[in-house]
């Protein structure tokens, strides 16, 4: 049973770092109905970015902010350079221009900062803690609690700046209706460009958590795959829904790795997380947290 | 707009492809490399390496018996089709055609086999390919050499018996298998399954989902296994992912045991302190105080002409094995030069090159790459060569020997080769070569 | 003034009804074929055959499987690549476990097996559409390359997981030079061609379309709409089936099942983006795009930039570039190259006019 | 409307009710349709007129309530049964396939009718070829007969707005069906349009003898074509019988006809 929830809590801990990757698609998905597949890149372009002018004598913090400039940069550049003349194109088109995006980003990142590896410290260390070690002998780690942490204050955050900023509540209506949000007054273009700036602000956040747990290398691009059943089971425009959804996955995925895995040989978690949104999505077209779609004629 | 484009591309690939660009004196060799996208860190260091000696070839001794060494890359992207592609582009330039086929990819490898043969290019795979290859007999073609991934297994065990007081310490032990689940990964099995057998060890195999940037559950089952010690098969992020892991779990580092694909300072400063006491195989060991890299810093940086963009990585496990890559090729050039003559050869005689090459450790010596890598002597029969690994330990800052070249057990991996090569043979209508009646 | 078809008037719905039923058209689909069959084997050389012309043949024909799902029935997928796996895989198996199996049977026998996977993993479609369903073809994608690797009996239990294709071989003619396998695939790719062709202009195409543009209004008129869909999934599974038998046997040779990851399911998937969604053109027009561009991208860093840039920068570069284009192209043809072959037609139909 | 002559109830409504969730759309409607009639649904929007076709022709299934068609108790059952079954229809916004050209959309109404498998359509051999060619004879009469000869070739996308709808119709007749629903198939016309729209309905209904259920708008239109009115309101019938007796009918007018319009 103690090993039980060793499985549980480690597994929900690392769906929280999930659901990092998967806030940024949500974000994008919200405002601007794009799919946006460059997030993976982004979030590796943002953590070598970092670890970048880190490695040049800069501070942390400034580091930081540089950093996050970049990631604005590019988000406006996306905005102007990418969406804006696809506009109104169907969502396979601006699918596909995200994708040709991820070139680009992977390409600008690894030409500028070279294809080295490099480690991220963040002063937290990535061991168990004891206390929890002697008296239950469950092992939790330091550092995933951390993550656990940043990415209550992260969510805490934007839902304050959606809720209570006038740019987070025409953010909201753009997500619920763009005719409706443009015939009010609100400048649609001006919306997406703040929300690929918090896209990126988000990946930074994601790229520092999972570059100091694995280090900053271009595997930091396939935490993208990690994000994407999250996103089916928690819907492609729900924030709850991609925490929610985040930590069923990771929970499920260790525990169906732990007591399935053998009976199949094991490794099954590249595919177990997508099967299991898809079980599920069956049950519920809607996902979790979605509305119930009826089809008008 | 876009068919003016594709225009002007096609006119310049039959351009390209059209002209031989021949230099009379000069043995041509193509480099199927890789600088982007994942397995970049590998490719710019291994092609980096090899790069920068056949420059010190060059620039110190005027090339191999006066034949210039020159060289050209394609990028490949570790992506088979696109290897084939610069297989094909490759084959014919130089005044002999390409000359030796190395695509530091395990997929290129698999798709270029048949091709190789017909076209008479050695294929060179060290270090990774084809383990049943290295039964010359049914493969003439190709040159998994050095040593391969069973031999590679079958050192971990005695390189862990050593560290347990011996090898028949092992029994009762119990060894994790922590791999890569592809191809790759379970190259290791087998081999280590057997080993099991013979010393008694329980042998615990744990597959790790591409591309094994999350890996809680292996650690976890380690955890409630308890091994003794764990072998890690990784590749890329997985490798700092399981050393933060164990750091994690409270499982020494000091009881790891990494391929060599998992043992290069990319695998371990990513993962921090949490790398310090890691072991890790090499068929070449890190350093650059080895008198060929310094020839290396001598002859090529210090005339400005050298690959590496970031300095600080020769020396690098990677860089070292690009300039093994660099020493056997050379040297099989020369060994087919005294057969042949001081001339570019063609594909077949290089062929005769590796399948006769000869490195002892006098020869070793004389390069200025004693202890760098291990002697080695392809046969015929025996495209291996060598088998021979070394372990190093990561400090915190740097790899350092701490084992000698450790043989592998023949006995047990030479029959896996040829079983598994004759059910290839058998599979495809080849009748193994008689290696008596070879010159 | 040359390509037009005003005065050819068709009498009968039969001649209405033909596949290309302009003249020009007929005409100059048989000079491509000629060329094609003729002139390509004679004037190329090895490289272009081998390197070029097979793969784009073969990823055209799974550009043509992906556009009749996604472009034809609206279904979106991104498993492509393990579609193919399944094709190449299963053409093994039946060609090493069937004794006497014939090639070409083995060929559709592979495509059968990739169509019977396809409809299981077509399931879902019944139930979810657009991205959520894209991210569902993913669980295709990564369970069939894992099952792939992990049952040894997929790969005759090889010790590296490998499958290594045998030789081809019909009415004891062995297909070995580059020219003789690209001939044998150019002709399996121009049959299932016309055969899509076919579907796409009869009643089965018609309901795929129905489906995509409104499947509410498609059921009321009568289609099923379950059936249409997984007929769908399974048309385009096949044509990727046979994609990945032709990929092992007549191209690669020795295929892992890594090798079918999903960077080749994007690929395929760009294919039908440029080159025209929808349209049995767009998808050769697709693959010659996205096969050529990287490689010409090389061959010009290759040229131009040597020395210039350090390599590492100008493979990056590359990169940059390929990703790019692939943006510009979107924003300046979102029809994809297919349109620009219409437009192009229209243009001849006026010329030497302007107007 | 000579010629032509209303037969028996050939279906039949009891206590239809239907519900989303907790929202009633309909609430315990009974009505019938007689054979080679027309039959108009009217009352205000939101009244559930939609409602009432998608539950005749089964894309709605209705938790309570009793169909009957052509003498049979129907079960739950898909939409495409319906159209087996002779069932065609419009819908209020065009539900056109956009993507094609009107040939191919007026071709999708035959499909119930052909028989050639995929294999069959694939080589083009036998039956699927043949049979293209005889359903195109079909559709061309059904273009001919609503005088969209010209537009044969053009992608509905492209076509105006009454065209469109005139396709759409086209697309329902292809199927030869016993029974025509039209969803307010005159809504954003002009005048002109509208006269035209009301003479192929009427010369669907004399010539080929297609019973009509039809919900429409325009009041002048219904009274004029319609044999039999059903009103509804908030989803409950409140009135029944021929354009006369609605016209009179005190709650009709109270609730429709003297705030609408």
């Amino acid at each position: 049973m103690q090993f039980f929830f060793e499985v549980l809590i480690g597994g929900l801990l690392s769906g929280v770092m999930y659901s990092f990757v998967a806030l940024g698609f949500v974000l994008i998905y919200k405002a601007s109905g794009v799919f946006n597949f460059a997030q993976g890149a982004m979030v590796f372009a943002a953590a070598l970015t970092f670890v970048g002018f880190q490695e040049l004598g800069v501070p942390f913090w400034l580091a930081l902010l540089i950093a996050f400039g970049v990631m604005v940069v590019l988000g406006i550049l996306t905005e102007r350079i990418v969406l804006r003349p696809l506009v109104n194109q169907p969502p396979i088109t601006l699918f596909m221009a995200t994708i040709g995006l991820t070139y680009v980003i992977e390409g600008l990142a690894q030409g500028a900062w070279g294809a080295n590896v490099r480690g991220l410290e963040l002063g937290i260390q990535d061991e168990p803690i004891e206390w929890l070690m002697e008296t239950a002998n469950i092992s939790v780690s330091k550092f995933d609690l951390f993550g656990a942490g940043v990415a209550a204050l992260l969510v805490t955050l934007l839902a304050l700046f959606f809720q209570y900023t006038r740019i987070g509540r025409a953010l909201r209506a753009v997500a619920d209706d763009h005719q409706a949000a443009l015939s009010i007054g609100i400048p649609l273009q001006q919306i997406w460009r703040i929300v690929w700036a918090v896209a990126g602000f988000v990946a930074l956040v994601a790229g520092l958590i999972w570059g100091a747990r694995n280090g900053v290398s271009f595997s930091l691009t396939f935490t993208a795959l990690k994000a994407l059943p999250v996103l089916i089971l928690g819907g492609f425009t729900s924030i709850p829904g991609a925490i929610v959804g985040g930590l069923i996955i990771g929970s499920t995925e260790k525990l169906a790795e732990v007591y399935l895995g053998e009976y199949v040989g094991g490794g099954i978690d590249s595919w177990f997380p997508y099967v299991m949104a898809l079980a599920f999505l069956l049950v519920r077209p809607e996902g979790l947290f979605g509305e119930k779609h009826i089809d008008r004629v | 707009m876009k068919i003016s484009t594709t225009l002007i591309a096609v006119a310049l690939l039959a351009g390209v492809v059209g002209d031989t660009m021949a230099q009379a004196n000069e043995q041509f060799i193509g480099l199927p490399s890789y600088r982007v996208g994942a397995y970049a860190a590998g490719g710019s260091g291994i092609y980096g390496g090899w790069i920068d000696y056949m420059t010190l070839i060059n620039e110190r001794d005027g090339g191999v018996n006066g034949v210039k060494l020159s060289w050209e890359e394609c990028e490949t992207e570790y992506n088979n089709a696109r290897g084939v592609e610069c297989y094909e582009r490759m084959k014919k330039k130089g005044s002999t055609g390409n000359s030796v086929f190395q695509p530091l990819s395990t997929g290129i490898t698999y798709s270029v086999l048949d091709k190789v043969a017909a076209d008479k290019i050695p294929l060179v795979t060290i270090g990774y390919g084809r383990t049943d290859a290295a039964d010359g007999r049914v493969f003439p073609w190709v040159f998994p050499m050095i040593t391969t991934y069973w031999s590679q297994a079958t050192t971990m065990v005695k390189y862990i018996g050593s560290k347990e007081g011996g090898l028949d310490k092992l029994n009762g032990k119990k060894i994790a298998y922590l791999y890569h689940d592809s191809a790759y990964g379970k190259e290791g099995l087998a081999v280590l399954e057997k080993q099991a057998q013979k010393y008694g060890f329980t042998f615990v195999p744990l597959a790790v989902a591409h591309p094994g940037n999350e890996q809680q559950s292996q650690w976890l089952k380690i955890r409630q296994e308890k091994p003794d010690w764990v072998i890690l098969w990784g590749w890329g992020v997985m490798n700092p992912t399981a050393l933060k892991a164990a750091a994690k779990t409270g499982f020494s580092r000091e009881k790891m045991v990494g391929v060599w694909w998992s043992g290069a300072e990319e695998d371990t400063i990513p993962a921090g302190d949490a790398s310090k006491g890691f072991t890790a195989a090499g068929f070449n060991v890190a350093g650059a105080n080895y008198p060929v890299v310094k020839a290396i810093q001598d002859h090529v940086y210090k005339k400005n002409k050298g690959n590496m963009e970031d300095k600080s990585r020769i020396g690098s496990v990677y860089y070292n094995r690009g300039v093994v890559h660099g020493i056997i090729t050379v040297e099989a050039m020369r060994t087919a030069q005294a057969k042949f003559g001081k001339k570019p050869l063609n594909g077949d005689e290089m062929r005769w090159g590796f399948e006769h090459l000869h490195i002892d450790a006098k020869r070793l010596k004389e390069l200025g790459a004693e202890g760098f890598m291990p002697d080695l002597k392809i046969t015929c029969n025996d495209h291996e060569g060598s088998g021979k690994v070394k372990y190093q330990q990561w400090d915190g800052k740097q790899w350092k020997v701490v084992s000698d070249w450790i043989e592998p057990d023949r006995e047990m991996v030479r029959p896996m080769i040829e079983e598994s090569a004759a059910k290839y043979a058998k599979e495809k209508n080849i009748t193994p070569r008689d290696c008596s009646k070879e010159g | 003034m040359f390509y037009r078809e005003a005065g050819q008037f068709k009498t009968t719905y039969l001649a209405d009804q033909q596949i290309f039923p302009i003249t020009q058209d007929r005409i100059g689909v048989l000079l491509i074929l000629a060329v094609a069959f003729v002139a390509v084997p004679m004037l190329f050389n090895e490289y272009w055959i081998k390197a070029i012309l097979i793969p784009f043949l073969i990823f055209s024909l799974a550009a043509l499987g992906l556009n009749i799902l996604t472009g034809y029935a609206g279904q979106l997928s991104l498993g492509s690549a393990a579609f193919m796996a399944v094709g190449a895989f299963a053409s093994y198996n039946f060609m090493l476990r069937v004794d006497g199996m014939p090639i070409l049977i083995a060929f559709v026998c592979g495509g059968l097996s990739a169509a019977v996977v396809g409809i299981a993993f077509g399931l879902p479609s019944l139930r979810i559409k657009g991205f959520y369903l894209a991210v569902a073809t993913l669980a295709a994608q990564f369970f069939i390359v894992w099952a792939l690797t992990k049952f040894g009996w997929f790969s005759n239990y090889s010790s590296s997981g490998v499958i290594t294709a045998q030789e081809m071989q019909i009415f004891g003619y062995k297909f070995v030079t580059a020219e003789s396998k690209y001939l044998l695939v150019l002709s399996i790719v121009v049959l299932l061609a016309l055969a899509a062709k076919n579907m796409v202009r009869s009643s089965i195409g018609r309901a795929w379309m129905a489906v995509r543009d409104m499947d509410v209004a498609a059921e009321v008129i009568g289609i099923r709409i379950m059936h249409t869909k997984l007929l769908a999934f399974a048309v385009s599974s096949f044509y990727c089936g046979v994609a990945g038998a032709l990929y092992a046997y007549a191209y690669i040779g020795t295929v892992e099942p890594e090798g079918f990851n999903l960077d080749l399911s994007f690929k395929i998937l760009f294919m039908i983006i440029i080159g025209g969604v929808g349209s049995i053109v767009g998808a050769f027009l697709g693959a010659a795009f996205i096969v050529l561009l990287p490689i010409a991208l090389d061959v010009m860093v290759q040229e131009w930039l040597h020395g210039i840039f350090p390599p590492s920068i100008s493979s990056n570069l590359q990169l940059v570039v390929f990703g790019g284009l692939i943006i510009f192209f979107l924003i300046v043809e979102p029809h994809g190259l297919a349109r620009l072959w219409q437009i192009g037609k229209q243009k001849l139909r006026l010329w030497p006019f302007p107007h | 409307m000579s010629g032509r002559k209303i037969g028996e109830v050939i279906l039949d409504l009891q206590n239809i009710s239907l519900r989303f969730g907790g929202v009633k759309a309909l609430t315990n409607i009974s009505f019938d349709v007689r054979e080679h009639e027309v039959r108009a649904i009217i009352g205000p929007n939101g009244a559930g007129k939609s409602s009432m076709l998608n539950v005749i022709n089964g894309v709605y299934h209705p938790q309570e309530g009793r169909i009957n068609f052509r003498g049979e108790e129907r079960r739950k059952m898909e939409p495409h049964m319906a159209a087996m079954q002779g069932i065609a229809r419009t819908f209020q916004n065009i539900a056109l396939f956009k993507g094609m050209t009107v040939l191919d959309n007026v071709m999708t109404g035959r499909i119930t009718k052909m028989k050639a498998n995929f294999l069959e359509q694939a080589i083009r051999i036998g039956r699927a070829g043949r049979e293209e060619v005889e359903h195109r004879k079909k559709v061309e009469e059904v273009i001919d007969f609503l005088e969209i000869q010209h537009i044969r070739k053009t992608p509905v996308g492209r076509l105006p707005y009454g065209l469109q709808k005139r396709v759409e119709l086209a697309r329902a007749l292809a199927a030869e069906p016993s029974m025509l629903l039209l969803d307010e198939p005159m809504a954003g016309m002009n005048v002109e349009e509208k006269q035209d729209m009301c003479r192929f309905i009427l010369d669907v209904n004399d010539q080929f003898g297609t019973t009509i259920v039809l919900i429409e708008h325009d009041m002048g239109v219904v009274m004029d074509i319609s044999d039999r009115v059903v009103v509804l309101d908030y989803g409950k019938k409140i009135g029944d019988g021929t354009p006369d007796e609605v016209r009179n009918n005190q709650e009709v007018i109270a609730a429709y006809l003297g705030v609408a319009h």
